[in-house]
């Protein structure tokens, strides 16, 4: 197990170190909140949204190296993405633009495909629409 | 935030501790000049196994035991793997149940488990919010189907000191044999096997500046336990498998240096461990100690951080070159929260977020300065990351 | 006699080796300075992790494995206990029956007896007088419930090579897993564990220039296969215990040496070999070689010299400064003659009377002459005292 | 085990190095041949005896350095001695004078005494005498 954590890649240290959109909107369109204390990450993204469009992307997350990075690279990749764009982009994708992450840390990534999901569901409901993950 | 590589701090010693200097001068001549099999009868293989039989006797003497009571195994692992399923296999027609704690290290709680799965019945016994276990309940859980109590002297995690000598007598008191891995313990704690009732106790060299991969298990004369590593008629048919002298070599020299004096020697470090949790406590809101503040390990410093997670606070320490550790080393890279704060009461998330430092000889008042100024930045910037952050 | 201990011929490399200068070199650095645990996850302990996992690769390429399926041990007979005891554990619903030979180094053979206790049956494979097992026997010997197949590739006290690739095609051919004692073939032997059909290997460092206390078990993916020593999750999960990383960098340096151009190395080996044997029994009257002349390893001497005990040839040789041995350095001291000489054929009082001579690196053909000239004086001496040479 | 039989004392190791009395004796007054090639010891006493006292002792052994320092030894505690005297000297006191021995050798002892009493009794029963083995 051990073998790998240790062996983050170059792009998910520099996303760990340095976090893009880190923060919280004030008043946002939409709000995902995933995650489970007990398991170690919990993900809140929250969403500016402008005629159907992803203007800005936030994060706070409470997890590991990986949580942390996840959150930050999600955010990167849905911002000026329309919604089903975003709604399109899937952990792997997630993984894939940190280059990879090792095998116990890849729930990390589907937490982040998560997080975008129930945010765009949040805007969606809010706006009379059905949500998504439901379908 | 800045890379503080150039400077570097560690702070992991109960992970594993620098081989020191002397240690390895005294193993080096046996790899490749007296590189004698002791088991062989000629003059190089004797000269092997009389440095073999000094280090014996400094284990014994360091633990109040008799050289022919020590065992040498490969570490802490098997010693305690030994205790465990050998004492259980050669008591099998006596009983089936163990008592053991709920927050002993991995290598007493996998190998019971794994007796389990053979059919044997484990009681591990809960911790107060400290992590200490009330000999009462030892007392309670002890039936006349139990072959073996076994509760570590100190812990890995939390750094808590077991009451070993009233366990050990509450064991005595129903005819059962006691074992303690005393693997954080030794050079920590003074040990004696005899005033404190001890039948069985594992030990292992690189947790006190001896080498990685050398231990030993003390069996009181008289103990019923199987062998675990079968073959060849070393150690006395007991364990198996050629010697290995430099390490064993190491273990006698380390262990003869770490307890020589142990109060002396720890003192800086207590005041150090002091230091650091107090200005951690003050420094940094919604922080508590975990672990007992008194019965405690010299160099245990342990700290839940609420409202952010471990890993992350482990590796942005590690860009500032400060070596430390969520719970026991090989746990750390676990989804699980420790098993061992969960057992103290901790909530998830606050098992989730704690830290270890600790301390060791080459520490200095420098470093716990160091730690102290950067560690309120680490957690502070780690919070305002945190959704669980409030305000 | 002259008393020869300016003179210093070791002569007993199946016993143990000197830890080449380049090993402890590669070592050093581990003890001190790169000591992190592997487990953890700073940077130090990641370091130490690479370093490891370094040596790994060098394992399995020397086997024509991959690392992943290496598994650091502490030395052979940990590899040859859970190899045997891993398969029995985890194939008991399947079956209940090992087929391994009688000379078996007793790493296998007393794990085996102790699966016996436990109601295993195991069947013992005789072997011919040069002590060669037969492929054919082993075909015999596997059942329905038959759930390993445990032959050495070659053995410690005579030097035979056994036939293990068609051993292991029987084995396949049953689907029975093949599981072989490698410890004295690495170095000497090439081996491929994938063109041999090897689904287990043990193999241990100080037998080719490395530490004492490091081996490892070759465990090929998929085999049914339980876990030994439990505890943290290290290696894997499947052997627990804080890696002994100065040691398994020593055998990952130690094996690479040994094993690149075995033949090429092993050339004057061969050389001083055989002007050994043929100076024996040309210049020593009944007298005759053990093993097989020709399936041998590359190092070993062994002579059965009539009316004389070993144990008093040995002591002779090593008043000369002559190191050698009588049989596996662990039975040395036993009354029993040895179980790999019995088996071959040899009468008890010669299977007392025999001398191993195993060549290593550092011998030179001085040391061959000198004992060819020493050693017919100390049979000759032996004899007189004896009451069993005749006139 | 082998702890210990790597720590013969020096005096066995003088005894197995300079054997004292090795050698038979010709037309010898009492033989004792005791062991079995199986077990790896074998020990032949021969005495000259002269007016119930041993004035010469010698033995041959095929065994191990503790056998044959035991021999050694054996044969020096008996010369000079009466037959009773002879008789009298027990395992016990050779391994004494031989400053010890390991545990596992401890037998090479008693089978210098059973060859003594063997090579006693052979004379006695020569001489029309009751074996004392028998008593
Ligand atoms: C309390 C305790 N027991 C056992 C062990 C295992 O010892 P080793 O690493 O020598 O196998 C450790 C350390 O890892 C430990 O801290
Ligand atoms: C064939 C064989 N197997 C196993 C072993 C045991 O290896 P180790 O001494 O490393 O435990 C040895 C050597 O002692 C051996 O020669």
């Amino acid at each position: 197990m051990t073998r790998v954590i240790t062996m983050y890649s170059e792009r998910v240290m520099d996303h760990f170190t340095n976090p893009r959109n880190m923060g919280e909107i004030p008043d946002a369109d939409g709000i995902g909140e995933v995650g489970n204390p007990a398991c170690g990450d919990i993900m809140r993204i929250t969403l500016r949204i402008e005629e159907n469009r992803i203007v800005d992307a936030k994060f706070k997350t409470f997890g590991c190296a990986a949580a942390i990075a996840s959150s930050s690279m999600a955010t990167e990749l849905i911002r000026g993405k329309t919604l089903d764009e975003a709604w399109a982009v899937t952990n792997r994708a997630v993984a894939e633009a940190l280059e990879g992450l090792p095998p116990q840390k890849v729930h990390c990534s589907v937490l982040a495909e998560e997080g975008i999901h129930k945010a765009i569901d949040d805007y969606r409901t809010r706006h009379g629409m059905p949500a998504k993950s439901g379908e | 935030m800045a890379d503080g590589r150039s400077r570097s701090v560690y702070m992991d010693h109960a992970a594993t501790t620098p081989t020191r200097p002397e240690v390895v001068e005294a193993m080096l001549p046996c790899f490749s000049e007296r590189f004698g099999n002791p088991s062989s009868i000629y003059a190089l293989a004797r000269e092997a196994q009389v440095t073999m039989e000094k280090a014996r006797g400094r284990v014994a003497e360091a633990i109040g035991a008799r050289p022919e009571n020590i065992f040498f195994t490969s570490g802490g692992t098997e010693a305690d793997n030994w205790a465990i399923k050998g004492v259980a296999a050669a008591n099998r027609k006596r009983g089936d149940h163990i008592v053991t704690s709920s927050i002993e290290h991995h290598a007493v709680l996998h190998p019971c488990q794994a007796l389990e799965k053979q059919g044997y019945r484990v009681t591990y016994l809960p911790v107060d919010g400290y992590g200490l276990i009330d000999p009462a309940a030892v007392e309670e859980a002890i039936t006349d189907k139990t072959i073996l109590v076994s509760v570590m002297a100190a812990n890995n995690e939390i750094g808590t000191i077991q009451p070993v000598a009233a366990i050990a007598k509450v064991a005595h008191d129903h005819g059962v044999p006691f074992h303690t891995d005393a693997v954080q313990a030794i050079g920590a704690v003074p040990i004696d096997v005899d005033a404190m009732g001890i039948d069985l106790l594992s030990l292992s060299a690189h947790k006190f500046y001896g080498p990685k991969g050398t231990g030993a298990l003390y069996i009181r004369r008289g103990t019923r336990i199987g062998t675990f590593m079968d073959g060849g008629a070393q150690e006395r048919g007991r364990r198996a498998g050629t010697e290995n002298v430099p390490g064993i070599v190491g273990l006698g020299k380390a262990i003869e240096l770490a307890t020589a004096d142990i109060e002396g020697r720890n003192r800086r470090i207590v005041e150090m461990r002091d230091r650091l949790i107090r200005g951690i406590l003050e420094t940094i809101p919604d922080t508590r100690l975990n672990g007992h503040p008194v019965e405690r390990l010299a160099n245990n410093v342990n700290v839940a951080f609420r409202y952010v997670e471990g890993e992350s606070i482990l590796l942005m320490l590690d860009a500032l070159g400060i070596a430390a550790s969520t719970g026991s080393a090989c746990t750390s890279a676990s989804l699980e929260p420790s098993h061992v704060l969960t057992a103290c009461g901790l909530p998830h998330e606050e098992a989730h977020g704690s830290l270890r430092l600790t301390l060791g000889h080459r520490n200095t008042d420098d470093d716990v300065d160091y730690v102290l100024s950067v560690l309120p930045r680490v957690i502070e910037r780690l919070r305002k990351m945190s959704p669980l952050t409030p305000g």
